[in-house]
């Protein structure tokens, strides 16, 4: 069994990690690459589940997961960011050394949150629930201090990673047909702010949230 | 059994009404199907409700798909805002259609988007799983996002984008409530059957979960679907997104999908009510939102000038108005759905008639239309009638369901409530009617063009509209009575009806 | 009860027909005016059924609002409001005819008369009804037909702020009544009003309180009276007569009836309903006084009155509550009949302006002048009018204020220093009131009627239509009669006061039975003036008689050349009295004394604003606009932020609650 | 109906102009003049009443009305004054208020006829008399409150013919303020000096002489002779307030007419002494007699 639990483990510490590489890389680029990681990452964790015996129903889920969002949606992401002939992220609310040094203490507040309420583990690890809470945070953080559009959907996409990690960690499983569902709407989701970019794109020449600021009172 | 197929039908006939959509020939042609196809599933849902009250659950597919009379109550209104809205519709594109800004591919996907919302709504009613409820929910966010512009402008797209971002995070948060819930049920997993969670099973075994979880799960499930009803302060998005939607759009926003939010948190308030340790907790939260709600409306309409904002606004303070009526017991409850209809339908009129009063002025500037009711005496007569409804002036049906909330707010002495509730309501009553005096009296300013008479299906709208409203203040049928009591009772969790139904 | 029915479908319906024949004129006045006059009419029978035989008629009818029930009783009390709003509201109809007519084409007259049949039919409803949600439902139906008519000139800005003014003054009144009636009616499943239940004394205070700023604020008490002033002169002048004329007694109406929900009243309640009368009349009259818009003007006069029976009703609550029947049963007459007496000559008064405004085009009293020549019969009606309202005899207006003095005279005065604030409210209170009246209608009558026109206005002027007169003479004719048999008619009031006091009967009947032998005396006096009056008159004729009488120019003191424009003008007229209380009155002047031996150009513009509007109501609302617009950084349109805010919530909600 | 009770109002309508050809040989005796007869009055009225009249074209038939409707109202209100211990012809509860507003009535017409001149003197006066007039009712009927209570009686009658010795010793304070009170009402009503200046030569100073500049013949005769027998009237309350008198009903007549006279020497007394006020400062004086009832009022509620 130690074993299971040092893999997982090890899921889980290099989830954390490219947490860290998406707070501190300006090139979006780079940041679409790590969501694509997340994503594989997620679906390895959904097979870990249930102490490793993997049921079709898991290895089906994962199989979605990994070819979602491991693949489609940085494809999509990727042809996005070609039309929008930006790069870089530019100067965020919080810059990238702040926010990596301040995310180690978030996390240790993640952890401490996880202890605080008894989770039924479905896992055995005890990090799973805390990392899902600091990777919510993550994908808030990211859009609350970032500036570009694009940047908010990857945010959006690290919280809902964040989510799944979360479901991962408590027992229950729920019915395929939602899990279905769901990922069918994150595909809509980033397919759908995918086009809202395209369009702001081609109205505005920028996708610099910020500077959306005409609705207001 | 076989009444369950009655959900198939209301669910799939809009999947395939945005299917015809995309094969229609001309925008013309969209729309009347629109109206006429929505005519129709209208009916269907009417029906469909009314045999939910006959017997009271409908059941199907393995109760993954669930009605009773809550949902049912919901079906209707949500069928009368629907029905009406594409009705207005029909004929709220003519001049775009004319001057050839509506083509047809924005026609195509205007109709599609349409009933592909009107299908996610319906899913979030019947689906009795809780994890298909947030699908919906979260389908209705993505769909909808493409109805506010329509027509592609600077101003919609900012609206578009500010509404999608800040609903999925929201949503999103619904999503981590429903887990927390899902994990709460960690005691009775067995009798859940490995069948995600369902609303009938949890309401049965609410003692058992497990109070922390669920009380924080409700805590996300709250704010989650809060910022979908536009409950202050998640409801940033609401202002921007109502005013750049189209009127017929708008009017579905406030009509029903603001109610459809506050329906399913009223699912797990009927919930969490059950679970030991937190039976107040769902009190509280409506109550501190729910103030919170009105003061934020009463303090951005006094100094509005947008009269579509303005309505968007007098949505949050309505919202505002309904959740605190959720939190005032039996009466309360009662109040709150009655409230429910009367504000969806007269906020739906309200968005109508601002709509074409905004085509005829080119603005939605209340500082540039004045004389409305000289220009067009339907729709600035239908743009009083319908804003002094909402100001709460008898005899309409909203004066009546917010009477029932103060008499509530006393019988449970919530005075500091009562006294935010009628102050907020107060101001804006005075800023409101200002507004409402500069743009349907006086003098009107001189037009380029003739305003498009209103032709005899805009006339029944507004009439059926403000009749509805008017009869509801004056005359409340039993049948109604029964069902707001019974739907009441579902979300009490006991018999509301020896509270309110005196004879 | 039926043929009361009768009557107010009647009227409904006469105000359906006229609204579906829209701008069809002739059919719109016929329905509406027909529909007003005949159910009126009508429903008004059995009023007076009921107010002579001391009767009460009730119908229930089961209701599916929550709480509600038509549950419709006329009783006494009901009755002495029923009737001055009935009829005057008829008169009123029929004046309409009149005023209306100069408007057709131009305005959708159906809507007008739909709506004046509605405030109709809400006034008498409200007065009938005895179920709190049937109570409010015919309040804010009487509250908000008049604000379409207020707002019947909308072209004009006034109108609109009147329209507005008037709408939020009355809702902020509703929602005080709100409350009052749903703590009044308590917990118990239905909101009639037989079923309320005994008030323990601080919850019944706190009602007292409710119903006095809720009820005070459609009556017109000052400090709540802003609206009226703005609202009367606006609307149309029968609707006007009608709002000031019977309106505003409703307010007065529901204050009565809620004491008589409320037990034994305590001493303090009588003494604040006696301050506020004193404070409104005297304040009402001088605003009057200050200004020059004759609607205005009566607008104001009507706070005034509202004072008066305020005065008179304190001092029935202070016969109750210390068990003085004198004081209760005088108190009340006076109240009573100088309510139904105020409905007369206010209305005939609004009608005079109404005939002003009509054919001369301006309100403006310092532009009138002289119209006793051009309109001779509006001039004579006018005057009977403006003598009632000044309280003097032989006229109605004379009779109610007696009794009330007479009530605090036989039985006010008993020792005890706080005996001061009854006998100087009413004696000295009323004594003001009525030299300021008499001073405020002298100059009414006498800029407006007398002298010389002082523009082409006024030189223009021409009598009215009959349709105009013919109410105006009625009523004029009313005010003589009420004034002349005024001992016969107090003793009607004997069942209402019954009704509210409790009294037994034959008490009320031996205090009221001694107030007419009184008031007998007073006509015994009056008829006495008038022989004399006749008598002088041939001694005149025969002194002239055979002696020459000349004709020439009004003597100017030595001045050559007068001009109509150098006549005294209600402005000057005032003057003395608005500087001598400047301190209430804050009117604010701007001149440009004449300079030079030749002066050019040289004016005077005085503005008396509304003192609690301008320093209480307008900066409260800034205020509070101020307060809130502090809050529009909420919305400033960054997404980051907004999204932070569902973040930081929860957050907070995570730390309130799980944590 | 008793006799003497027409005695009263006789006496009032006959002796009345004296109270003018009194006032006016006091300022004469005291100006070093023999001055004018004391019957001066009663010529004037004879002479008016048998000349024509001159009638401005502004003027309309309020401006006839005026005159008569004043003389008819000072002559019913003879009716309910009673004097030296006789009673009015017509007492009851509240008289006293009827008195008051019958004045009311007088003025109103007066101030009217004065209006209909159209003449900006006659304005001005008019405006000064509402004004005064204004602040002298609360005085007069407060202050005969007061009395009212002291006496235990609604009605002239009861509140004037009592005053004797005994009521005297308890009640002399409120007494003496009231008829202080009434006293000022007094002069301000019948605008003598301090008030108003009854013979002076400058419109623009005149309050009641320049309302009535445009009235000639029997009109004029008519305002004259109310005048007249409006002062009679106001001295013989005042008189009632103060004087006491025995059972003796001729004594108490003779007492009370002499009383009358008495004041009005006091009057003549008064115009010669003092000077006239500025009118800003009239408002003052009112507003003492105002104070000085509700002193009173204070005094008998305590």
């Amino acid at each position: 069994m130690s074993f299971m639990t040092n893999l997982v483990d090890t899921v889980i510490i290099l989830f954390i990690l490219t947490n860290f590489m998406l707070l501190g890389s300006s090139s979006l680029r780079r940041c679409i690459r790590v969501i694509a990681l997340q994503g594989i990452l997620l679906g390895i964790l959904a097979i870990l589940m249930e102490n490793g015996t993997p049921t079709i129903h898991l290895i089906l889920l994962s199989a979605a997961i990994i070819c979602l969002k491991g693949i489609i949606f940085p494809f999509l992401l990727i042809r996005t960011l070609r039309d929008l002939n930006v790069q870089h992220e530019v100067e965020p609310f919080v810059g990238y050394g702040t926010s990596l040094v301040l995310s180690p203490l978030v996390l240790v507040v993640c952890i401490w949150l996880g202890s605080q309420l008894s989770l039924p583990m479905g896992v055995t690890s005890s990090l799973v629930a805390p990392v899902a809470f600091f990777t919510i945070t993550c994908g808030l953080f990211l859009i609350v201090s970032r500036k570009k559009a694009l940047t908010q959907v990857l945010g959006y996409l690290v919280l809902e990673n964040g989510i799944y990690v979360f479901g991962a960690s408590i027992a229950t499983i729920q019915p395929v047909l939602v899990e279905l569902g769901i990922l069918l709407d994150a595909f809509v989701a980033v397919f759908v702010m995918g086009i809202a970019i395209y369009h702001i794109n081609r109205e505005f020449e920028h996708t610099d949230v910020d500077r959306l600021n005409r609705l207001k009172g | 059994m076989n009444s369950g197929i009655l959900l198939w039908i209301i669910l799939l006939l809009p999947v395939v009404g945005s299917g015809i959509c995309q094969i229609l020939r001309s925008p013309k042609n969209v729309m009347n199907f629109v109206c006429f196809g929505m005519a129709l599933i209208g009916i269907l849902e009417v029906v469909t409700a009314g045999v939910v009250f006959s017997r009271n659950t409908i059941f199907s597919c393995g109760e993954w798909f669930y009605m009773d009379a809550l949902s049912a109550y919901h079906l209707i209104v949500m069928a009368l805002v629907f029905c009406m809205s594409s009705l207005y519709g029909m004929r709220y594109f003519d001049k775009e259609i004319h001057e050839g800004i509506f083509t047809l591919k924005l026609a195509k996907r205007y109709g599609t988007l349409w009933f592909a919302s009107l299908a996610a709504m319906t899913l979030i009613l019947v689906s009795n799983n809780l994890g298909m409820m947030w699908v919906g929910m979260e389908t209705t966010t993505l769909v909808t996002a493409f109805l506010i512009c329509t027509r592609a402008s600077k101003a919609s797209l900012e609206g578009m984008w500010k509404y999608l971002i800040v609903c999925s995070v929201g949503i999103a948060f619904a999503f981590m409530g429903t887990l927390f819930i899902a994990a709460a049920t960690y005691k009775f997993q067995g009798s859940i059957s490995g069948n995600g969670v369902l609303w009938t099973q949890l309401k049965i075994h609410a003692g058992l979960l497990d109070p922390k979880l669920a009380q924080i799960g409700f805590l996300f499930i709250f704010v989650g679907y809060g910022t979908k009803a536009g409950l202050s302060p998640m409801h940033t998005w609401l202002p921007d997104a109502h005013s750049q939607a189209p009127s017929p759009v708008s009017a579905v926003f406030s009509g029903f999908m603001l109610n459809a939010a506050l329906y399913c948190i009223m699912r797990y308030t009927s919930l969490i009510k059950l679970v030991p340790g937190n039976e107040n907790l769902s009190r509280n939260l409506f109550l501190i939102f729910g103030t919170l709600s009105i003061a934020i409306a009463a303090a951005f309409i006094l100094s509005q000038h947008d009269l579509k904002r303005l309505l968007a606004y007098s949505s949050v303070e309505h919202i505002g108005i309904i959740t605190i009526g959720m939190a005032m017991g039996p009466l309360g409850t009662f109040a709150a759905l009655f409230h429910t209809l009367n504000q969806s339908i007269c906020k739906s009129l309200g968005f109508f008639c601002a709509g074409r009063l905004g085509q005829i002025y080119g603005s939605y500037d209340m500082r540039v239309m004045t004389g409305a009711l000289r220009l067009s005496p339907l729709w600035g007569g239908g743009l009083l009638g319908s804003l002094l409804a909402l100001i709460g002036i008898a005899p309409f049906a909203l004066f009546m369901s917010e009477l029932l909330i103060v008499k509530a707010a006393i019988a449970t002495n919530l005075i500091w409530v009562l006294v935010v509730f009628l102050l907020g309501s107060c101001i804006i009553f005075a800023a409101v009617l200002k507004h409402v005096i500069s743009v349907v009296y006086g003098t009107p300013p001189v037009l380029d063009f003739k305003p498009r008479c209103s032709s005899i299906v805009d006339t029944g709208i507004v009439v059926f509209s403000l009749g509805v409203l008017l009869v509801l203040g004056l005359w409340m049928p039993n049948s109604l009575n029964e069902i707001l009591c019974r739907a009441a009772n579902i979300i009490e969790g006991i018999d509301v009806a020896t509270t309110v139904c005196v004879k | 009860m039926s043929l009361f029915l009768w009557g107010l479908v009647i009227i409904f319906v006469g105000g359906l027909a006229s609204l579906i024949s829209g701008r069809r004129a002739g059919l719109a006045f016929f329905f509406g005016a027909m529909g007003a006059v005949a159910g009126s009419i009508i429903a008004v029978i059995p009023a007076f059924k009921v107010l002579l035989h001391g009767i009460t008629e009730s119908f229930r009818l089961n209701w599916s609002i929550p709480f509600g029930s038509f549950f419709i009783q006329i009783d006494p009390l009901s009755a002495v409001f029923l009737i001055p709003i009935l009829c005057l509201s008829a008169v009123a109809a029929v004046y309409g005819v009149g005023y209306l007519w100069a408007y057709r084409g131009k305005k959708n007259l159906g809507l007008a008369w739909f709506f004046y049949d509605l405030l109709l039919l809400g006034m008498a409803l409200v007065v009938v009804a005895k179920n709190g949600i049937l109570f409010l439902l015919a309040w804010e139906i009487m509250s908000l037909a008049p604000f379409f008519l207020i707002i019947f000139d909308d072209e004009k800005e006034k109108a609109r702020d009147a329209g507005w003014t008037y709408l939020v003054a009355t809702h902020i009144g509703m929602v005080f009544l709100l409350i009052f009636f749903i703590i009044l009616t308590g917990q118990n499943g239905s909101m009639d009003f037989d079923r309320i239940g005994a008030i323990d004394g601080g919850t019944a205070s706190f009602l007292f309180v409710l119903a006095v700023v809720g009820f005070g604020t459609k009556a017109g008490f000052m400090p709540l009276h802003v609206w009226l002033p703005e609202a009367h002169p606006a609307a149309p002048s029968h609707v006007s007569a009608v709002m000031s004329g019977v309106m505003i007694k409703i307010g007065i109406y529901g204050l009565i009836r809620a004491i008589t929900f409320l037990g034994h009243p305590p001493l303090w309640w009588a003494w604040i309903l006696i301050v506020i009368g004193a404070s409104s009349g005297v304040v009402g009259v001088l605003f009057a006084l200050a200004q020059h818009d004759l609607k205005r003007l009566l607008a104001y006069h009507s706070v005034e009155n509202i004072g008066i029976i305020a005065l008179g009703l304190g001092i029935g609550v202070l016969g109750i509550s210390t068990g003085l029947p004198t004081l209760a049963v005088f108190g009340f007459a006076g109240c009573f009949f100088h309510i139904i007496n105020h409905a007369i000559f206010k209305g005939l008064l609004f009608f005079g302006a109404g005939a002003v405004l009509h054919s001369s085009g301006t309100l403006e009293i310092d532009h009138l002048g002289g119209l006793i020549k051009r309109m001779p019969w509006t001039a004579v009606t006018f005057l009977v009018g403006a003598i009632a309202i000044s309280g003097l005899p032989p006229l109605n207006g004379f009779a109610s204020e007696f009794l009330i003095y007479l009530g605090v005279f036989k039985d006010g005065m008993s020792p005890g220093l706080v005996n001061i604030i009854p006998v100087l409210g009413v004696i000295g209170g009323l004594a003001l009131i009525g030299g300021l009246a008499a001073a405020c209608f002298t100059k009414a009558f006498g800029i407006v009627f007398l002298g010389q026109p002082r523009s082409k206005h006024s030189q223009q002027a021409h009598e009215v239509s009959i349709a105009m007169l013919l109410p105006m003479v009625i009523l004029a004719i009313l005010c003589v009669l009420l004034g002349v048999f005024s001992p016969l008619i107090i003793r009607v009031f004997g069942t209402a006061i019954s009704n509210v006091t409790l009294l037994p009967q034959e008490v009320i009947q031996g205090q009221l039975s001694a107030g007419s032998s009184i008031l007998s005396n007073v006509v015994i006096i009056s008829v006495l003036l008038v022989v004399l009056i006749c008598g002088l008159s041939l001694l005149r004729k025969w002194f002239l008689s055979g002696r020459n009488v000349a004709q020439t120019e009004t003597w100017g003191c030595g001045y050559a050349c007068p001009t109509a424009r150098m006549q005294y003008t209600a402005s000057s007229f005032a003057q003395p009295l608005v500087a001598l209380f400047r301190f209430f009155l804050r009117t604010d002047s701007r001149n440009l004394p004449p300079k030079g031996i030749f002066p050019d150009r040289a004016f005077l513009q005085t503005d008396t604003a509304d003192t609690s509007n301008k320093y209480l109501y307008r900066p409260l609302f800034k205020w509070i606009g101020f307060m809130l617009s502090k809050l529009q950084w909420i919305q400033h349109g960054r997404l980051q932020l907004y999204v932070l805010y569902i973040a930081l919530t929860l957050l907070m909600l995570l730390i309130w609650k799980a944590l | 109906m008793h006799i003497e009770k027409i005695i009263n109002p006789l006496l009032s309508l006959v002796l009345a102009p004296l109270l003018f050809g009194i006032i006016n040989r006091t300022k004469a005796l005291f100006a070093g003049r023999t001055g004018q007869p004391l019957l001066q009055s009663y010529y004037d009225l004879w002479k008016l009443f048998r000349k024509g009249a001159v009638y401005s074209k502004t003027t309309s038939w309020v401006f006839r009305l005026g005159p008569i409707v004043g003389l008819s109202v000072v002559i019913a209100a003879t009716a309910l004054v009673p004097s030296g211990g006789l009673p009015a012809i017509i007492a009851f509860d509240g008289d006293v208020i009827l008195f008051a507003y019958l004045f009311g009535l007088m003025r109103f017409f007066t101030v009217l006829t004065a209006l209909d001149t159209g003449s900006s003197f006659e304005g001005m006066g008019a405006s000064r008399e509402v004004m005064f007039s204004a602040l002298t009712e609360p005085a007069f009927l407060v202050g005969l409150a007061a009395i009212s209570k002291q006496t235990h009686s609604l009605s002239l009658t009861g509140m004037l013919a009592v005053a004797d010795t005994a009521l005297w010793s308890h009640i002399g304070p409120v007494q003496l303020l009231v008829a202080f009170s009434v006293f000022i009402v007094f002069l301000a009503e019948n605008s003598r000096m301090p008030v108003d200046d009854p013979n002076t030569h400058l419109e623009l100073t005149m309050i009641h002489e320049v309302m009535v500049l445009d009235n000639s013949g029997a009109d004029l005769g008519f305002i004259t002779y109310a005048a007249a027998i409006k002062m009679w009237l106001l001295s013989t309350v005042l008189v009632g307030i103060l004087v006491p008198h025995n059972g003796n009903a001729w004594i108490d007549i003779s007492t009370a007419v002499a009383a009358v006279f008495i004041l009005a020497v006091l009057v003549g007394v008064v115009e010669s002494s003092m000077a006239r006020l500025k009118l800003l400062h009239v408002p003052q004086i009112l507003l003492i007699a105002n104070a000085l009832s509700i002193l009173a009022l204070i005094l008998v509620l305590r």
